[in-house]
């Protein structure tokens, strides 16, 4: 067998070990020196992004991949002696887990190419690496997991990791405030989701999610199911950072380093990826999705107005970012919620997939623009020395590239038309309008705030008299932004590779759970 | 006003949560009451442990079996959450150390 | 019904464990109300597992009869871990916060506001 | 299966093509320019170029500050943003507070509202 059809047969067990390798290791090979390390820590990064593309290639290609570990063959999801239960831990990866380990090996090396720059310096940088693959890792299980106590360990790797990053920059104290807020909300979520697996554990006696999606159908949806199903469902709306829970997504957003804020901001974007995968795969058959789907959209609402009002109001430029992304989770929410309320009714084919792809592709767009956002917004405070919008002025004078991405990740996070944050949000409009018009109005509303806010940032911030003498950031810092401006022109003006790759598979996934159901418990191929 | 409501709120988990602990049934009665302390309702997955673990993995221990055995690869990712913890507290407390900024 | 006592104990240790999380104002104490409802909810895990009259399910020196479930076992033994890596992190963070505030009150912890 | 090379995307309502759009806007900017060409060609330097900021005559390097920016509009929304910094407390306790009201919330709305098919 050779190295080529090892990594293919191995593909998503290897796209958690390497991460984790490279993060076992960091400390140590930080021993030989940093230049030593950041080419390790790099080449890891960007193998694992390798990895995630090859996982979105094979399950464009070949379906739904199915992995057990210490099975043999690796993809014997049911032993036969087993009576038809899967006993081992089974990794399965279908057209939204791909996508999502491919936006959180994305940032992750987008984010590692940055922090060569603007970390430099600083102290402890062996564990700052190593909570960084980590943090990858923690994203990377999220998604490609299909066992719901090894998602449980996943979240508590993410949470603790990102957790741990917030505070890198103690910034008197202010970081770790921050952190230790995201860590008490972020554990007791977690709890509430192992009590959730408890009760489902001790209704069907199983941990995987297709087997209990399967058992759930036959015995009928009970009682406490719902409890259950409230549990994880709200528990998976606070880590992604809906409106009534979203308290601690300004404090960590806005106290970690630039290049966090954007790993953080799509961990949580792989929490709602497992909002998703819950509602469609695990529950999506039994509950009553139309009621699911309203609770996703009314949450999706309150998120995008509350987010983007409360912006407006900020004058820290990271916290006003991270309220925006409040905001835009919100959109999210509001799409997908859609295709969840019309899923098994003939409104689904006409727009109901089509606001999921929306949702979905809205899901990518924000890990470019809002990642780049963030970036510009570390540069920013990486010359500045604050982040006080009233302190800053006039950096477009010198700081002239910084400027342009900025302004590339403002319009398009406000959906001006030739970047890729229109064509999700048409979609998202287009779509919603035919469940509830209401709904597409607010959507247009909060587009045009968000608008504003961005305008005031680039007015304070860059336009206006010189009042710093600062010089451009760092090569490795443009480098970060420029890959993601790339892509945000890219799918601005092609956005049906995106959709057609990614988001399309993603979408019709997500709306199948009895392929998904099938795929594991048919025995494997 | 906070108590009030937050009493409420506490109300409704206390009796949801009661409910999830008594289980006298279902809310439609469709399904009789579904985990009784003592006599699960289902155990296919966990008989299938007891009764393959001491061939397929050599130890008489069962648990042993499934922590490092068919459920190992969650082993591996509570010893990534140490990791991160001990990762993570060295992060934090890293200026207490007395380590450069 | 009264069968199911381990189970109702397991609800009220919950229920604590959260009151000690909204109500009370020390940052050490809402991480103690974290880890009990961590301590709840590994309980109710292992009491799921429970066969009446089970043994626990290891062959040496078994005198036969039913086993109780070794799933649940070995997730708590999981969560447990997982559990103390969690309280190290917080309580580190306390300690770092009572240096910088001189406080551990949660109304005067907040800096970040709005 | 899609042509992922084709830029124009179609909407249940309607279809959309960047290209085409960069194409109008394009011509837009041609056309202003035209009419830019077409302006007066007396003006002199000086004659209408001093800088006014509220009515005020402002030399070229006032910068209005970030918070400041807006100002109608919070003053408009004064009521809606009080209630906002009310419930934005920054407390630990209310944030699990929250949580656990958006958890009853959702139990009972499941519980009235057809959770349980």
């Amino acid at each position: 067998m050779s190295v080529w059809d090892f990594i293919i047969t191995n593909a998503p067990a290897l796209a958690i070990a390497v991460p984790l390798l490279g993060a076992f290791l960091t400390p140590l090979i930080y021993r030989a020196g940093r230049k030593t390390a950041l080419i390790w820590v790099l080449s890891v990064l960007g193998f694992t992004e390798f990895l995630a593309l090859l996982l979105v290639y094979l399950v464009n290609t070949y379906g739904i991949q199915v992995y057990v570990f210490g099975g043999n063959p690796s993809t014997l999801a049911i032993p036969p002696d087993s009576g038809g239960i899967p006993i081992r831990i089974i990794f399965t990866v279908d057209g939204m887990s791909a996508f999502t380990a491919l936006i959180s090996s994305t940032i992750g090396l987008v984010a590692g190419i940055y922090s060569v720059a603007s970390e430099k310096g600083r102290g402890a940088q062996d564990k700052f690496f190593a909570l960084l693959l980590l943090l990858v890792v923690g994203m990377m299980g999220m998604a490609l997991t299909g066992d719901l106590f090894n998602f449980f360990v996943f979240l508590e790797i993410n949470s603790l990791s990102a957790a741990a990053l917030v505070s890198y920059r103690i910034h008197g104290g202010k970081a770790v405030e921050a952190a230790f807020k995201y860590a008490v909300v972020s554990s007791i979520g977690a709890l509430m989701i192992l009590f959730a697996i408890a009760i489902l554990y001790g209704e069907y006696d199983a941990l995987n999610m297709a087997m209990i999606a399967e058992r759930m159908y036959q015995t009928g949806f009970s009682a406490m199911d719902m409890i259950a199903m409230a549990l994880i469902v709200v528990t998976l709306a606070m880590k992604c950072g809906a409106v009534p829970m979203h308290y601690w997504v300004p404090d960590g957003y806005g106290e970690a380093p630039g290049e966090i804020s954007a790993m953080i901001m799509v961990a949580s974007q792989a929490s709602l990826y497992g909002l998703f995968r819950m509602c469609f795969t695990v529950f999506g058959l039994s509950a009553n999705t139309h009621s699911l789907g309203w609770f996703l959209i009314i949450l999706g609402l309150l998120s995008m107005f509350i987010g983007v009002t409360m912006a407006f109001l900020q004058h820290d430029i990271k916290r006003l970012m991270a309220y925006h992304s409040v905001s835009q989770t919100g959109y999210m929410l509001l799409g997908v919620g859609v295709g969840l309320a019309t899923l098994g009714t003939s409104a689904f084919n006409q727009y109901g997939l089509f606001a999921m792809e929306g949702g979905i592709f809205h899901i990518l767009n924000n890990m470019l623009y809002k990642g780049l956002l963030f970036l510009t917004a570390g540069a920013i405070i990486y010359r500045v020395g604050t982040s006080d919008l009233n302190k800053m002025g006039g950096l477009a004078h010198t700081m002239k590239f910084t400027a342009i991405f900025y302004l590339i990740g403002a319009l398009a996070i406000a959906g001006i038309p030739p970047f890729n944050g229109f064509v999700s949000k048409l979609m998202i409009y287009e779509s919603v309008y035919q469940l509830n018009p209401f709904l597409a109005v607010v959507a247009a509303i909060v587009s045009m705030l968000t608008l504003a806010s961005f305008l005031k940032v680039f007015h304070s911030a860059f336009m206006g008299p010189k009042l710093y003498n600062v010089k451009e950031v760092p090569k490795s810092m443009l480098i970060a932004m420029g890959i993601l401006s790339f892509f945000i022109v890219l799918f601005g003006i092609f956005p049906n590779i995106a959709m057609t790759y990614l988001v399309a598979p993603a979408a019709h996934a997500l709306a199948d759970p009895v392929g998904y159901i099938t795929r594991v418990l048919g025995g494997g191929a | 006003m906070r108590n009030i409501l937050m009493l409420i709120v506490f109300l409704t988990i206390i009796s949801f949560f009661m409910y999830v602990a008594i289980n006298p049934g279902d809310f439609n009665s469709q399904t009789g009451e579904h985990f009784v302390f003592g006599s699960p309702k289902f155990t296919d997955m966990d008989n299938y442990f007891i009764h393959n673990a001491q061939n397929q993995t050599g130890a008489n221990n069962v648990v042993t079996s499934i922590v490092f055995d068919y459920r190992g690869f969650d082993t591996l990712g509570e010893a990534s959450v140490l990791f991160t913890a001990v990762l993570g507290v060295g992060l934090a407390l890293r200026l207490l150390r007395g380590d450069k900024k | 019904m009264i069968f199911n006592a381990p189970f109702i104990s397991v609800m009220i240790l919950i229920i604590f464990g959260l009151y000690a999380m909204v109500f009370r104002r020390n940052l050490i104490k809402v991480v103690i109300g974290l880890d009990i409802v961590e301590s709840a909810v590994n309980l109710f895990i292992v009491s799921l597992g429970y066969v009446k009259n089970g043994i626990a399910p290891i062959y040496t020196n078994s005198p036969g009869g039913a086993m109780v479930l070794p799933t649940p076992q070995a997730l708590t033994l999981t969560s447990i871990v997982i559990g103390v890596a969690t309280s190290a992190m917080l309580l580190s963070f306390c300690i770092l916060i009572y240096r910088y505030y001189g406080t551990l009150d949660t109304r005067k912890v907040r800096r970040l506001r709005e | 299966m899609m042509n992922p090379f084709n830029p124009s995307i179609s909407t249940p309502s309607g279809i959309w093509n960047p290209l085409v759009w960069i194409l109008v806007f394009l011509l837009s900017l041609l056309i202003a320019y035209v009419i830019y060409l077409k302006g007066e060609k007396q003006r002199k330097k000086g004659m209408q170029e001093e800088i006014f900021l509220s009515g005020n005559k402002a030399d070229g390097n006032t910068h209005i500050k970030a918070s400041n920016i807006g100002w109608g509009y919070l003053e408009a929304m004064k009521g809606y943003y009080k209630l906002m910094r009310d419930i934005h407390t920054g407390i630990i306790n209310d944030y699990v507070g929250w949580f656990l009201g958006v958890l009853a919330t959702m139990l009972l709305i499941f519980l009235f509202w057809g959770g349980v098919r």
